[in-house]
């Protein structure tokens, strides 16, 4: 078997104390899919994306990037790997700018992102491709403004400007649409897309349907730890327990 | 074996010292985030004011001793209120200044002291009882010794209690981590945090006033002594934890004694190694909570 | 920016020049400085001021920089001035000429000062925060124990090391020769600011201040912060010993007190009350405390001061307790330190801190 | 060195450099010797401050206790021509004028510091007063002939303590004595433990050297382990300040003593005390270095001048009369020759005052010569 | 105390200023919350929606006059205005990590009689996570905990910014019944994203635009006029928003 899925989850499982918060998860995404994961509060989807990108170990199963096993690496590794991802609250630098944020995951893929002997520059290729990034979530004009003054919005569209620019193969979303205006909800997904688009791999939990819908070619829904589900979203939609523990009324 | 018992007794009185002082730090760091540098300052004017009192009404006698601790007691949660209705409270939630300043306080402090009271220590009368000894295993234990460790124990009890069974507890808690959330939720959250540097100050008061029955003396320098041992005490037993802080009193008391004793003199440098070796195995500290 | 940035560098190159030539001239400012310039006690001062204001820069690189608030930064002092006066005397013995064996003790400190910030680095930032700071303490004072306790007689405990003068170059040794220290002085401040200001501004310095905001944000994005950590834990203390060579030379000895969590502390006081945001900030603090604390020390002395009544003798006649009340309005009143203080008055407005960090979901 | 230009400069003032700790942990220590200074110039010049028609320009400045601050006060006083240097209390600091002394060729007369390492560290310093040395062989007198018998030196592990150690392993093991000592890291707090240990030695004498505030807590721990019922104790008895820190022990141990106000009992003795008493301070422990500095100071300006080989030659080997007798510098090394007292604490109305037993000869206690 | 007349606003706002880091993030913003039902208060990302609630709470800087019944309430201080009535759900939650979810709950208690069946018939989820630490919780959880301590007293005014954010399509739904329950006993202003929520609860709207009031009237006449919402929203079609 040379060809690889993108990501793969064996057998995970976690327990915190006495809790049983993920339950024997399996799950292969391949390649270039971009996968929804949809779930009531509370039903794993952060504590997944955790997992994958190493914030937490399992107790169980294993965690497969592009066939290579990174379940016991560290976080830094798996990113510098190619994956790329978002905080549910949103978390940037708040004393660099937002040109700064974006230019420090644009030397990750550079190489050498934190030497001594290397000086960013105004003209160097990192901060042109960090230029770049913001210009397509559209917030280029905003480059030189400090991040703590930015608002909900705004961070989210940085955040999402420096996965761009660290150009992963893998991206982990977590609810990239929460706060965000309704009048930014279109353009956004356009450059949720665009990250796609790009060959790339994308999982992305999401409450927004009409983005889910929209954007996933497969949907997985999880609850109380499991996965139930996962399927094309036309399956997912009209899954019985998907409509009366997950969309209630609003289907 | 009456070595030992002497020094494990002894360890253990040392320890109730170190923990009287911890008690009122770990209080304030662990609830309000602010390492209290001038928590020797406090225990310092206390020690002070307490024998200044003390020596004025009935020097060397219980009465004596019972006037110089309830002096010490009120002048130490008295200067601690001030310093944090006057200073600590302009910079809430900016932790780090907020150590500055008491880094400020305890250095202008410690000066002032040896301005008014000189730089000699001044030697302390006490009940004849304190200077004397017990006997237990063979072992002449000095009895104040004894005072020292039934204090600490009223001390840990005591404000125990006060955060499980009041709601303050709760309320400095959570004010802790997140001050407007909780005026958000219509509590005064200041008068909280003045509280507890209220019973913080008022724990060093009693500290300062017993340190200075254990050594002898007063001088302006017997806060910062105990201050180093009281700050190591409390990151071993874990920030903000008190029962944490009383175990690695004890801990920490008896290891020093003993190497003193045994291992030439290197009690510093065995607990310095224990504060190191403790954070790099548990950066937690024996009982603090997951930050 | 490049017109902007060139001013920056003409406007530097003048005052260093503008240092450089003090020894020369007889400049008198009464009440700040103890005589003119050219006079040994004046330069004296102010070349401890310089090499205060180098080591509060160094400092400042961790804590203000990289966030590592280290409670042990006088031990890297300390091992510059304690090792290479200790070196200078276990080479002195060899036959080699003079120069050489100054030259290598110095070498041989480097190295020290290397291998024990490499030592203590690599592992107090295994941990973080408040118990980064502690283990830092804790190395620190193991350090100031060592010292006191005079090992091997190797260390002088209580009564310092006396520098070996006999491989020091003459030009460094006396107080004709104070003009030359005070140039050595300069010369180590010009050195670290240099140094100081190309790891800020190189990538590495960047993460390092993208790690003081959030960590695992760093992680995230593929870089491991412990080795950019590392990186300038070291920088920061092998500078720390060469200021500390300076002091030795300066005050041909080496006392204790240089050891001490006191000292440490007072470094921070330094960097605070200069301003933790900008590098001149750091220096300036280190200028103005020392000077301060000196003529503070003159102040307690005067007539003036013994004339008043006790109320406000006793404080007055303390400087420390001048000095630690002034420290206490800065932080007060003057967040910014006086680095900030321009800004200050160009907005007319208090500054306030940045938010508290937003936490992450993990 | 520029040796003093004969004539015209004759009538110009000489510059003496006082530093000693006015602020810091040793100030009490350094107000005794500022105010015996003071006293001894007075005396040494007849009221006049001047040698032979020249003003001595005093500059004192405040070391702190801070060696960096002291060197930072020399090379200003040396800059502007300062051709003596005195004082200071601290031996570190002590040690780092001797240094600035040799290397900028000028005098230098150490005050109370007690380590007998500036004893012939250069020939610029001298010193004006006493050394651990004399200290330990005072005590040495103490027990008769020390030859087989067993002591035991209760000190901190500090410069003084180990100091200490090593003089009485060299003066009274030297003698015969079996030597041994209990070092006590310097912050250790609890001493019950070591009272056991002392106990346990067995000692003929136990020679306590203890300096700073524990010393309390340390009697009373010897006393309460019963310490003083198994052998002589011995110990330097401090300044005024620490008379009542021995507490209930105070009657049981045997001091040796450098000075304190009385012990002499000679004429200049009531000079110094009339001036001490008149600028409102007391005689204590250090008022005689301060004392015998004035004096040397005096001296060595009335016979070299400007010239320092010349002051360093009038000093050497000079015996003159003192607040304590008849002093000696010898020529050797510069260590200062002078008798030393045995004395107890006696309680009296205003608790525990000193009362002399014996004057000990300064040649019993004389310090071998230095190189 | 009297109840509020009929037609006097619970909440009234005249020219308020809210300052960020010196920064002015509301500038001159006057409206009236009425005494009963939903107002809703909207605009784009970064308008100062959540710095118009912070201000009125007294938790950043701010001047101007605000009245709450027509009390003066904007020299007071954060918590005496939350003793007098006025509950607060902030946009980021804001739970108290380290405490429990009981504790949480019990913290924000107010009243003699807190109304705890009611939280806990609403959010069942919480009643069995009483003893889990709140850092621990899901984002959606969290929300859930930050609403309950609101509605777990009686109140004058509700300030909830964004409730809905983060929240499964089916607890949306629930949160909206929730505080279309709670505003039958007290008035709400609600910071929302979701014009579904809006046209549900909300009778009145107030648009924002950098940081200005630009728009005061009832939400179906804001909501129906497509020109309108496209201006002040940037939206076409409510629907796409949901
Ligand atoms: N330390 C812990 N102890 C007990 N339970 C925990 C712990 N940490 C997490 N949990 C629980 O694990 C579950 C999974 O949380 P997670 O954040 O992954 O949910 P989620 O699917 O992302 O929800 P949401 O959509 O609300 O963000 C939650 O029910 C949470 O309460
Ligand atoms: N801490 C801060 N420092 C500086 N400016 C800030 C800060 N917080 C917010 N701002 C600024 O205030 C403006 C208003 O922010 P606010 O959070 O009130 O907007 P909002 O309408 O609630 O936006 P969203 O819909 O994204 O929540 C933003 O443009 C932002 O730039
Ligand atoms: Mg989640
Ligand atoms: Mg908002």
């Amino acid at each position: 078997m040379t060809d690889h899925a993108a990501l793969e989850l064996e057998h995970v499982t976690l327990r915190i104390g006495g809790a049983h918060i993920l339950k024997d998860v399996s799950l292969s995404v391949p390649e270039g899919e971009m996968l929804g994961v949809i779930g009531p509060n509370g039903a794993g989807k952060t504590t997944l994306f955790n997992i994958v990108s190493g914030v937490l170990r399992p107790t169980e199963g294993a965690v497969r990037l592009a066939g290579a096993d990174v379940t016991t690496q560290p976080v830094h590794r798996r990113a510098a790997a190619g994956l790329g991802r978002t905080f549910q609250t949103s978390s940037l630098f708040p004393a660099l700018d937002v040109l700064e944020n974006v230019r420090l995951a644009a030397q990750v893929r550079e190489g050498r992102a934190a030497s001594v002997f290397r000086t960013p520059r105004r003209t160097d290729a990192a901060t042109r491709r960090a230029l770049a990034a913001l210009e397509e979530v559209g917030m280029a004009q905003r480059a030189g403004a400090g991040a703590s003054g930015l608002s909900h919005g705004e961070k989210r569209k940085v955040e999402i400007a420096m996965l761009i620019a660290m150009e992963p193969r893998v991206i982990l979303l977590d609810e990239p649409m929460a706060g965000v205006g309704s009048a930014d909800v279109p353009a956004l997904t356009e450059v949720i897309r665009g990250l796609h688009r790009g060959g790339r791999t994308v999982l992305m939990v999401e409450h927004h349907m009409d983005v889910v819908l929209g954007l996933a070619d497969r949907v997985a829904v999880m609850h109380h730890g499991e996965l139930l589900a996962a399927d094309s979203p036309e399956a997912v939609m009209a899954n019985p327990t998907v409509q009366s523990a997950y969309l209630g009324s609003a289907a | 074996m009456d070595t030992l018992v002497l020094l494990l007794i002894t360890g253990l009185g040392l320890g109730a010292l170190y923990f009287l002082v911890a008690s009122g730090l770990s209080l304030i760091y662990g609830l309000m985030g602010v390492l209290n540098f001038a928590h020797g300052a406090f225990l310092t004017i206390a020690a002070f004011l307490g024998w200044e009192a003390g020596r004025r009404i009935s020097d060397g006698t219980w009465t004596g001793l019972a006037i110089s601790a309830l002096v010490g007691i009120l002048v130490g949660a008295t200067v601690a209120v001030l310093t944090e209705v006057l200073i600590i409270r302009r910079l809430y939630e900016r932790h780090i200044e907020q150590a500055l300043v008491t880094v400020g306080i305890s250095l202008a402090a410690v000066a002032l002291f040896e301005g008014i009271w000189g730089t000699d220590p001044i030697y302390t009368d006490r009940p004849a009882w304190l200077t004397q000894t017990t006997e237990i295993l063979g072992a002449r234990i000095p009895n104040d010794r004894f005072l020292l460790i039934a204090c600490a124990v009223l001390v840990l009890g005591g404000i125990v209690l006060f955060l499980r069974r009041t709601r303050y507890g709760l309320i400095i808690r959570a004010g802790v981590e997140n001050r407007h959330m909780v005026t958000a939720l219509g509590i005064d959250v200041r008068r909280s945090f003045t509280l507890v540097f209220a019973i913080g100050g008022a724990a060093a008061g009693l500290g300062g006033v017993l340190a200075s029955v254990y050594y002898g003396y007063v001088s302006a320098h017997l806060g910062s002594v105990l201050l180093i041992f009281a700050f190591i005490v409390t990151v071993i037993g874990g920030l903000g934890s008190l029962t944490g802080a009383a175990i690695a009193s004890v801990l920490v008391a008896v290891l020093q004694q003993f190497a003193n004793f045994y291992l030439g003199g290197t009690g510093d440098l065995v607990v310095v190694v224990l504060l190191a070796a403790v954070l790099l195995i548990r950066p937690r500290g024996l009982m603090g909570k997951a930050a | 920016m490049t017109a902007k940035s060139l001013r920056l560098v003409i406007g530097g190159i003048l005052l260093v020049v503008a240092l450089a030539i003090l020894p020369l001239l007889a400049i008198d400012v009464p009440g700040v400085l103890p005589g003119p310039t050219y006079t040994p006690g004046t330069l004296q001062l102010l070349a401890f001021a310089l090499l205060i204001a180098a080591l509060a820069l160094t400092y400042r690189m961790m804590f203000g920089l990289a966030g590592l608030l280290s409670f042990g930064h006088a031990l890297f002092f300390a091992a510059g001035a304690y090792g290479l006066a200790m070196t200078l005397e276990a080479f002195g013995p060899a036959e080699w000429p003079s120069a050489l064996v100054f030259t290598v003790a110095i070498a041989a400190t480097l190295v020290l000062g290397f291998v024990l910030a490499a030592t203590v680095g690599a592992l107090a930032l295994r941990v973080t925060g408040i118990s980064f700071a502690m283990v830092t303490l804790a190395f620190a004072q193991a350090g100031s124990v060592l010292i006191r306790r005079n090992p091997g007689s190797a260390t002088g405990g209580d009564e310092g090391l006396a520098l070996d003068t006999a491989h020091v170059p003459p030009e460094l040794v006396g107080v004709v020769d104070t003009r030359n220290l005070y140039w050595v002085a300069l010369g180590i401040l010009v050195l670290v600011y240099l140094i100081v200001l190309w790891v800020e501004k190189s990538r590495a310095g960047h993460v390092a201040e993208a790690i003081r905001e959030n960590e695992l944000r760093v992680r995230v994005i593929g870089i491991r912060p412990y080795n950019v950590k590392l990186l300038v834990f070291i920088a920061a203390s092998v500078l720390a010993s060469v200021a500390g060579m300076g002091y030795l030379l300066l005050q041909s000895g080496a006392a204790p007190r240089i050891a001490t969590a006191d000292f440490t502390l007072t470094l921070l006081v330094i960097v605070v009350l200069g301003g933790v945001g900008a590098r001149w900030g750091a220096i300036v603090g280190g200028i103005v405390y020392t000077l301060l604390d000196q003529r503070l020390t003159a102040l307690a002395g005067s007539d003036a001061i013994a004339a008043l009544p006790d109320i406000l003798r006793v404080p007055l006649s303390e400087p420390l307790f001048i000095l630690g009340t002034l420290f206490v309005l800065v932080v007060l009143f003057l967040p910014g330190g006086i680095a900030g203080l321009p800004a200050r008055i160009a907005t007319g407005r208090k500054q306030h801190p940045a938010e508290p960090e937003e936490t992450v979901d993990a | 060195s520029g040796g003093g230009d004969a004539d015209g400069a004759d009538a110009a003032p000489v510059a003496i450099g006082m530093i000693t700790s006015e602020t810091g942990p040793l100030a009490a220590y350094g107000e005794a010797y500022v105010a015996g200074f003071e006293a001894g110039l007075d005396y040494a010049t007849d009221g006049t401050g001047e040698v032979d028609g020249r003003e001595l320009e005093i500059t004192w400045e405040d070391d702190q206790g801070n060696p960096d601050t002291a060197v930072a006060k020399a090379k200003d006083l040396i800059g502007q021509g300062t051709k003596v240097l005195a004082g200071t209390v601290a031996s570190g600091i002590a040690l780092s004028l001797a240094e600035q002394a040799e290397q900028n060729e000028i005098l230098y007369v150490s005050g109370p510091a007690a380590a007998d390492a500036i004893t012939g560290v250069n020939e610029y310093t001298f010193r004006s007063g006493r050394q651990t040395y004399q200290d330990v062989a005072t005590a040495g007198t103490f027990i008769g002939d020390p030859a087989g018998k067993k002591v035991v030196v209760f000190a901190q592990d500090t410069a003084f303590g180990q100091g200490n150690l090593a003089g009485v392993e060299a003066v009274l093991g030297g003698q015969g004595a079996d030597v041994q000592g209990v070092l006590v890291a310097e912050d250790a707090t609890e001493f019950t433990p070591f009272a056991q240990q002392l106990i346990d030695a067995d000692a003929d004498l136990v020679f306590v050297a203890w300096a700073g505030a524990s010393s309390g807590a340390m009697w009373t721990a010897l006393q309460q382990q019963g310490v003083f019922e198994s052998a002589p104790v011995v110990t330097g008895l401090g300044d005024v300040a620490t008379y009542q820190a021995y507490g209930d022990a105070s009657g049981d141990i045997s001091f040796l003593n450098h000075y304190f106000g009385g012990a002499a009992g000679t004429d200049i003795e009531d000079e110094m005390i009339t001036r001490l008493e008149e600028a409102g301070a007391v005689p204590d422990l250090f008022s005689v270095d301060g004392f015998v500095a004035a004096q040397m100071i005096v001296q060595a300006v009335r016979e070299g001048g400007d010239d320092v080989d010349a002051m360093i030659e009038a000093l050497e080997g000079w015996t003159f009369e003192s607040v304590k007798g008849e002093v000696t510098v010898r020529a050797e090394d510069h260590a200062l020759i002078q008798p030393m007292y045995q004395v107890r604490l006696v309680e009296g109305a205003d608790g525990w005052a000193p009362e002399l037993i014996e004057t000990i000869d300064a040649e019993t206690v004389a310090p071998p010569v230095v190189g | 105390m009297s109840g509020p007349v009929a037609d006097e606003p619970i909440l009234s706002v005249r020219n308020l200023y809210g300052r960020i880091a010196g920064q002015q993030v509301v500038e001159d913003v006057s409206f009236d919350v009425p005494a009963t039902g939903v107002t809703a208060l909207l605009g784009r990302n970064g308008v100062g929606k959540t710095s118009t609630i912070k201000s009125i709470l007294g938790l950043i800087d701010r001047s101007g006059e605000v009245r709450l019944a027509g009390e003066r309430i904007d020299r007071a201080p954060t918590h005496r205005i939350v003793q007098r009535g006025v509950a607060y759900v902030p946009e980021d939650r804001e739970v108290f990590g380290s405490l429990t979810v009981a504790e949480n709950l019990r913290l924000a208690e107010r009243d003699r009689s807190p109304r705890r069946e009611l939280v806990a018939s609403l959010f069942p989820d919480l009643e069995a996570r009483r003893e889990q630490r709140a850092g621990t919780l899901s984002g959606g959880q969290q929300q859930m905990v930050s609403l309950a301590r609101a509605l777990v007293n009686e109140n004058r005014l509700l300030l909830v910014d964004e409730p809905t954010k983060g929240l499964a399509p089916r607890i949306v739904d629930e949160v909206a019944d929730a505080l279309a329950e709670a505003a039958r006993t007290a008035p709400i202003l609600l910071v929302e994203q979701n014009l579904l929520v809006v046209r549900r609860l909300a009778e009145r709207v107030v648009v924002l635009s950098s940081g200005r009031v630009v728009f005061t009237g009832s939400a179906e006449e804001l909501l129906d006029d497509h020109d309108r919402v496209q201006r002040f929203l940037g939206v076409h079609d409510e629907r796409e928003a949901a």
